[in-house]
């Protein structure tokens, strides 16, 4: 059984290495791609179903010795427990389906086989991340994550502005990850290990002692943990280039910004849960910094009119419960809201890909109106889509959302509760205003041809596991056995926080009718004038998420720009240059002497003389 | 009564050095250091050091001193070259020079002054014959000092070095003399008179 | 018996006019002479000296002295021809074409 | 006689390649290629057939009588560390001898003899343990690099070859001063006239002038490996040289003054160096930033890949000055990762250099369309310098931070910054160089068709297209198995790291050291 396991990340690597090195037609590509992704899926369901009875399991398979130094050592050793399978096989199966859709939706583009090669690459490395048994091999499969993406985004380098945008992601994603990085090696130091499980016995050891050992700095070694997984997963500070991401194709949007590369952050915090345990106080923190991106994706998306833009606002928000559900201290909430997350927002993104693709690459949704009639599968994914990102009840999202917001409630965390509540209401409201936006209202833009059939096949899984996902896997729970979930099971939830989240979307939907309805939903024309209206300056605070762009290029690139734009000629060099000019200068002062005046040379040799000799005289 | 011959001589010496510096004329500088040298010749012959007397004579007042005269003669324009000269050079403006002079003259003299308190004076040869005895044994053979064959013994003896350098300097002066005092075609021809070099400059572009 | 005193006063009073002389005149030829001047005053010391510690030292470098003045001479006056040549005329003033 | 000879044989392969320009215009391209694989082959038969009985550090130790006066012999010995980086040499030669096979055209002869003689000189400054032989090849392999710049360099060569071998000079001097000031101090303490290294290292000398001379060591090593005050001298060079002079210069010719501190400096003024160690970590903090923010302003593209060799070989001296034992590993490790990745980049960039006449940021661009092969090539190369892991770099710099973190963690601080910035500048040169749409390809395409035919850009041909997979997978086997280096120059590093951590046991001391 290790074999599969091991066979699981090597896979892809090999499909990606062919096609880089081999690039095939067009055909031979897919087939490859497809094959490989869909074979690691396939072993991925295989070990599901053999684990599928044990409830603690622990697997594991080396693939060889990477350094070993004094006493840090590190391997290619793969680690397989009950989270990381649920990891493994959402990133196989949502990388299968989507993998197979991006076959038909990118065949007519030139070098399809340069992108089948990047996003089979994109696959094993997430899976070394997420199977990684050393916090080193763990951030090697997260800068590949990183590169991958860097390189996805700005796959139609043509135009500047993707590259640019990649350029952006990779760069604050390189922040949170040289932040990590800090953080690794300090809990080196700390711990004398990097392998994450020694590191989680030593800290649930630190945890039955009862008085605390040095915490801050183990609290600084989560703190910049944390630092690289917002950075991933685009929370409050660097949440600024999940939006810019939109630039590359949709596939490449619905697989890394929904489903795979964004829930990283989520997999680092959850697998390291006993050491954040450690550090109460930032536990805390992530669950404010989640409520704060909840809100800024939610309010952000309703004021967006890109359709993709909508969607990456709305990701920042789901990781913003699931970061929520981490802070409070239930993994297993978190890895739930995760995967159903991964299955709805994947079926959003394909839909509104193949929405786009029928509308001949028109994103702006207040152009398509009334696609109702024209395009009745796709109104159905993504009305199931929408049901299931505005969490009404029955869909896998109200599963998972009611469990977060039960668990904030578990926590005695009543403030952030009320965050989590405002914030479903807006996720409800924009979803409702998405949906009726592009699905009713009159019709526009005729759309001119349909889905292919691939799209349709992997709509449809997709649409039935949104359904169906609510069930959660009986593995999850045995493995987040950690207290803190039964932390305080006398504590009943008054009637009206039981009832809230159920009734909250219904609401929304419906007030949300009405505005649709009232037309308060029309694209907000900026005013001329220069007196521009409050709602004006907030629709573009909105626009902007937060005016971060602005914020950091005033803190951060100005400055920068500036002292290297007056620096080019390297100041060191010019005060070597400086050198050059002082000697030319004496050379000329000096050269006055030599006057070519015979008598003048005579005259001074004997003035010397004398002065000499009058020297000798006063000695 | 040597001591009143030395002293004339000095005084002829200083004044005919100070006259061959203030003189207009070239040749009469010439002349006034010729007496010069004989003065020297003289007081040589007073030290007792005849072979150095006969030697500034023959050498330096004969040999270079005629040197001299003969490039004045090709040099002097006559008339012409006096009233240059008086151009050239007038004491009033040489104030500066003269100062220095003065002063280095003084500064020599405080210097000579102060280590030789001791009067030690010169004896002439007659007197000293009794000591040089006694120091001329470590030397080999000496008849006795200041004769030319103690000199010529010397000189070929431990000095032989000298000898050979001096003899090489010789000859590179004589081969650099001649080189650049040759007459190479581009250059005037220093006795024709200025229309005749014109002359002689058009039938050379004429003929090349 | 001759004053040493008196033998210095005279080389160096010599040696002193030969300065003047050098730097005073500005016709090389002049020049030429104040050296001569200078020569001899040094000359006067040598042998006197040589008389004072009654060896021949200084004679033989009175010798020495007098061929190096000969060929300075030599090679001077034929370069004083040269440049006469050249300038017609021997002011040392005009020539200054070594100037830095 | 081995090592001599290993010396040698570059030296006369120069004479020889130098004379046969006369007998055929390409014959010296293959004698100096035929002279590299014979020391390269020479070189590992000596490594293989060398007893490896682990007490003796020395591999290889033979001294040869120079100047039995003072003392002074010529005594060469190699140890893991040496053999490592004359590995590095060769095969460096080797890529610079492939880049400059149809580049050089007027004199090759001469070329090709400077260039076998600046390896010789090199391989000599690794293999010396005589201080004053060790002077005297590091002056021997500045004369032909000044050459090799001089008269093959680009517009004003002769500013920069200058420049160059002044700055070099000024700080070998400043060596010969400290050598002599050591030796006599040397002596005085121990009444033993010696130079030789292997002497000094036993009795280091306890005078506050060990400071004074340390630092004259110090300044000019790191003159050569640029650190922060005395780094202008590299753009300069690397902008005028061409294509394989400035790829031996990056690749080994800075080595030598990491190889020069590791070697001389640590060992020999222990206390010394702990003395200086804050300050000289504070200068490869500055240095890492400075390269990095220098290089992300440069528009002309070889000033730019000049710059993060400063802020790279920054982390070397962060390394050597954490005096610890993960940090020196890591100091030569990244000196390897940084050899093989800035080599490849400037080949790159010469072949860009070829192709467009150009090197200024500004007007390249859009080269993915044309040129696919050399893009991917230098994206590849690009993440290697931004320490992509899973390549050399990464591994040298993790370990150099590991090391630096437990010994003054402000200082690793500015370090890992420089990280960011290094992605920031490397980003940039790859946007701008390979992705958008050329400016002015279309343009200069057209007013250029009126006199020269279309000229075709040919994308990388075999021979550059072998090399360039040499290096990346030299990189790929350094990042994922590097275990084997480390084995290589473990037992001089522990020598090494024994004099500064007296806690620091090295349990692993006694394993049998195997390829």
């Amino acid at each position: 059984m290790t074999i599969l396991l091991g066979l699981i990340p090597l896979l892809p690597l090999f499909s990606a290495c062919l096609l880089i090195f081999w690039q095939p037609k067009l055909l031979l590509t897919q087939i490859i791609a497809v094959g490989s992704i869909s074979l690691s899926a396939l072993l991925a369901l295989i070990l599901n179903v053999q684990l599928w009875d044990q409830a603690q399991f622990v697997l594991q398979v080396s693939l060889g010795q990477w350094l070993s130094i004094d006493n840090l050592s590190l391997g290619f050793t793969l680690y397989l427990d009950p989270l990381s399978l649920i990891m493994v096989t959402i990133i196989t199966c949502v990388g299968a389906l989507i993998h197979l859709y991006s076959a038909s939706y990118m065949k007519d583009d030139p070098d399809v086989c340069r992108f089948f090669a990047y996003l089979n690459l994109f696959v094993s490395a997430m899976l070394f991340l997420v199977l990684a048994d050393n916090l080193i091999l763990l951030y090697l499969g997260w800068e590949g994550v990183g590169l991958c993406s860097y390189l996805l985004i700005g796959f139609w380098y043509r135009e500047q502005k993707n590259s640019q945008a990649a350029n952006k992601a990779f760069i604050i994603t390189r922040i949170g990850d040289t932040a990590m990085l800090i953080g690794i090696i300090l809990l080196f130091y700390q711990f004398d290990t990097l392998n994450i499980q020694q590191i989680q016995l030593q800290s649930q050891q630190l945890l039955q002692m009862d008085e605390l050992p040095t915490t801050e700095i183990i609290s600084l070694c989560c703190l910049l943990l944390f630092a690289g997984a917002a950075g991933k997963s685009a929370q409050v500070p660097l949440q600024s280039w999940l939006p810019d991401a939109m630039a590359g194709p949709t596939p490449v949007s619905a697989l890394i910004h929904a489903a795979t590369m964004v829930t990283a952050g989520i997999y680092l915090v959850a697998r390291n849960m006993d050491l954040f345990q450690l550090a109460p106080d930032v536990l805390h923190f992530i669950a404010i910094i989640g409520v704060v991106t909840l809100i800024l994706g939610a309010t952000s998306a309703l004021a967006q009119s890109d359709l993709k833009r909508i969607l990456a606002y709305s990701t920042i928000s789901q990781l913003g419960y699931m970061f929520l559900a981490l802070g409070v201290g239930s993994a297993s909430a978190a890895v739930f809201h995760l995967m159903t997350h991964a299955f709805f927002k994947a079926l959003l993104f394909l839909s509104a890909g193949a929405l786009i693709y029928c509308m001949h690459h028109e994103q702006n949704i207040f152009k398509m109106g009334g696609l109702r009639k024209s395009q009745p599968l796709l109104a159905f994914s993504f009305g199931i889509g929408c049901a299931a990102l505005a969490s009404l009840p029955m869909t896998s999202g109200f599963f998972s959302k009611e469990l977060i917001l039960e668990q904030t409630l578990l926590a005695h965390q009543p403030l952030l509760w009320w965050g989590g509540v405002i914030g479903a209401f807006f996720t409800a409201l924009y979803s409702a205003k998405l949906f009726f936006i592009v699905f009713f209202g009159k019709l526009n833009q005729p759309s001119t041809h349909n889905t292919p059939t691939a799209m349709v096949i992997v709509l449809m899984i997709l649409m039935l596991l949104s359904l169906v996902g609510g069930v959660q896997p009986q593995g999850l729970f045995t493995h987040f056995s950690a207290p803190a979930d039964s932390a305080s099971p006398g504590h009943t939830l008054s009637l009206f926080q039981h009832w809230l989240p159920i009734l909250l979307p219904i609401f929304t939907v419906t007030l949300a009718w009405f505005m649709f309805i009232k037309g308060y939903f029309t694209p907000t024309t900026p005013s001329e004038g220069s007196s521009v209206s409050l709602k004006q300056k907030l629709h573009q605070f909105l626009l902007s998420g937060w005016d971060f762009d602005r914020l950091y290029r005033l803190i951060f690139i100005k400055p920068f720009k500036l002292v290297t734009e007056y620096n080019r000629r390297d100041i060191i060099d010019l005060a070597y240059r400086q050198l050059e000019t002082f000697s030319s200068l004496l050379y000329r002062q000096l050269n006055r002497f030599q006057t070519g005046q015979l008598r003048h040379y005579s005259a001074s040799l004997v003035i010397f003389c004398v002065l000499a000799i009058a020297w000798g005289l006063i000695q | 009564m040597i001591e009143a011959i030395f002293m004339i001589t000095a005084i002829v010496c200083l004044i005919s050095a100070l006259l061959t510096v203030t003189a207009h004329n070239a040749v009469h500088a010439l002349l006034y250091l010729v007496t010069m040298m004989i003065a020297i010749a003289l007081i040589f012959f007073l030290f007792g050091s005849p072979f150095a007397a006969a030697l500034q004579i023959i050498v330096y007042a004969g040999a270079v001193m005629v040197l001299f005269v003969f490039v004045t003669m090709m040099l002097h324009q006559g008339e012409k070259s006096n009233l240059d000269e008086k151009a050239l050079f007038s004491l009033k403006n040489a104030k500066g020079p003269l100062l220095l002079a003065t002063i280095l003259i003084a500064e020599l003299l405080m210097i000579s002054v102060q280590p030789l308190e001791m009067n030690s004076s010169l004896v002439p040869l007659s007197a000293i014959s009794n000591e040089a005895e006694q120091d001329s044994a470590q030397r080999d053979n000496t008849s006795q000092p200041n004769s030319v064959k103690s000199l010529a013994i010397q000189l070929y003896g431990p000095y032989r070095l000298l000898v050979i350098i001096a003899a090489m300097l010789l000859l590179s002066a004589l081969i650099a003399a001649i080189h650049i005092a040759r007459k190479t075609p581009k250059h005037v021809d220093v006795d024709l008179s200025p229309e005749e070099t014109q002359l002689a400059n058009k039938q050379q572009k004429a003929n090349s | 018996m001759i004053e040493t005193l008196w033998v210095i006063i005279l080389s160096f009073s010599l040696f002193a006019i030969g300065i003047f002389g050098l730097i005073s005149r500005r016709n090389l030829l002049f020049i030429l002479l104040s050296l001569e001047i200078m020569l001899n005053g040094i000359i006067l010391l040598f042998v006197a000296a040589s008389n004072l510690h009654g060896n021949n030292d200084g004679q033989i470098m009175y010798l020495l002295v007098l061929t190096l003045a000969a060929s300075e001479v030599a090679v001077g006056l034929a370069l004083v021809i040269q440049i006469y040549r050249q300038q017609q005329n021997l002011d040392v003033d005009t020539l200054t074409k070594l100037r830095g | 006689m081995m090592l001599f000879t290993l010396i040698l044989l570059p030296l006369v392969g120069g004479v020889i390649a130098c004379w046969s320009q006369r007998v055929h215009q390409d014959a010296p391209k293959w004698i100096a290629s035929l002279c590299l694989l014979l020391s390269l082959a020479f070189l590992i038969s000596i490594k293989l057939f060398t007893s490896m009985d682990p007490s003796n550090l020395w591999l290889v130790d033979e001294t040869l009588a120079w100047i039995p006066r003072l003392n002074i012999s010529a005594h060469f010995a190699m140890d893991g560390l040496s053999f490592v980086l004359i590995l590095l040499t060769l095969l460096m030669g080797l890529v610079g001898l492939s880049s400059a096979w149809n580049e050089i055209s007027q004199h090759s002869g001469f070329f090709y003899g400077n260039f076998l003689w600046t390896l010789a000189g090199i391989i000599g400054v690794f293999l010396a343990m005589d201080l004053l032989l060790f002077f005297v090849f590091w002056e021997v392999m500045l004369v032909p690099m000044y050459f090799l710049i001089a008269i093959w360099g680009n517009e004003n060569r002769r500013y920069a070859a200058l420049k160059f071998f002044l700055f070099t000079q000024a700080g070998g001097l400043l060596m010969l001063l400290s050598i002599v000031a050591l030796a006599v101090l040397h002596y005085q303490q121990t009444q033993i006239l010696s130079f030789d290294y292997q002497v000094l290292v036993q009795s280091p000398i306890d005078s506050e002038f060990a400071k004074w001379i340390c630092l004259g060591f110090i300044i000019a090593f790191i003159v050569k490996l640029p650190a922060f005050p005395f780094h202008s001298w590299l753009p300069d060079t690397h902008t005028q040289a061409p294509t394989p002079a400035s790829i031996i210069l990056a690749a080994v010719l800075l080595k030598t003054g990491g190889y020069g501190l590791l070697r001389f400096v640590l060992p020999l003024f222990p206390d010394a160096s702990q003395f200086w160690s804050p300050l000289m970590m504070g200068l490869a903090g500055i240095s890492i930033i400075y390269g990095a923010m220098m290089a992300f302003s440069q528009t002309d593209l070889k000033r730019l890949v000049a710059y993060s060799s400063v802020s790279h070989m920054g982390f070397v001296l962060l390394g050597c000055f954490s005096l610890n034992f993960y940090a020196l590993q890591g100091a030569v490790m990244q000196m390897l990762a940084h050899g093989v990745s800035t080599a490849a980049l400037f080949m790159l960039v010469g072949l860009i250099q070829h192709k467009f006449h150009t090197r200024d940021l500004n007007q390249l661009g859009g080269l993915w369309s044309t040129l696919p092969k050399l893009s991917a090539m230098g994206l590849f190369f690009g993440m290697a310098s931004l320490g992509m892991p899973g390549l050399g770099n990464f591994i040298a710099e993790l370990l150099v931070l590991i090391g630096t973190f437990k010994q003054a963690p402000m200082f690793a601080l500015v370090a890992t910054s420089g990280l960011i910035l290094a992605a920031v500048y490397s980003l940039r040169m790859i946007q701008k160089s390979f992705f958008g749409v050329s400016v002015n390809a279309d343009e200069n395409r057209e007013n250029k068709t009126g006199h020269t035919s279309k000229q075709i850009i040919t994308d990388l041909n075999a021979k550059e297209k072998i090399t360039l997979m040499l290096m990346c997978l030299s990189l790929i086997f350094m990042g994922l198995h590097p275990q084997p280096i480390f084995n290589l120059v473990n037992g001089s590093l522990i020598e090494i790291a024994s004099l500064f951590q007296a806690s620091f046991q090295p349990e692993i001391l006694l394993i049998e050291v195997q390829l």
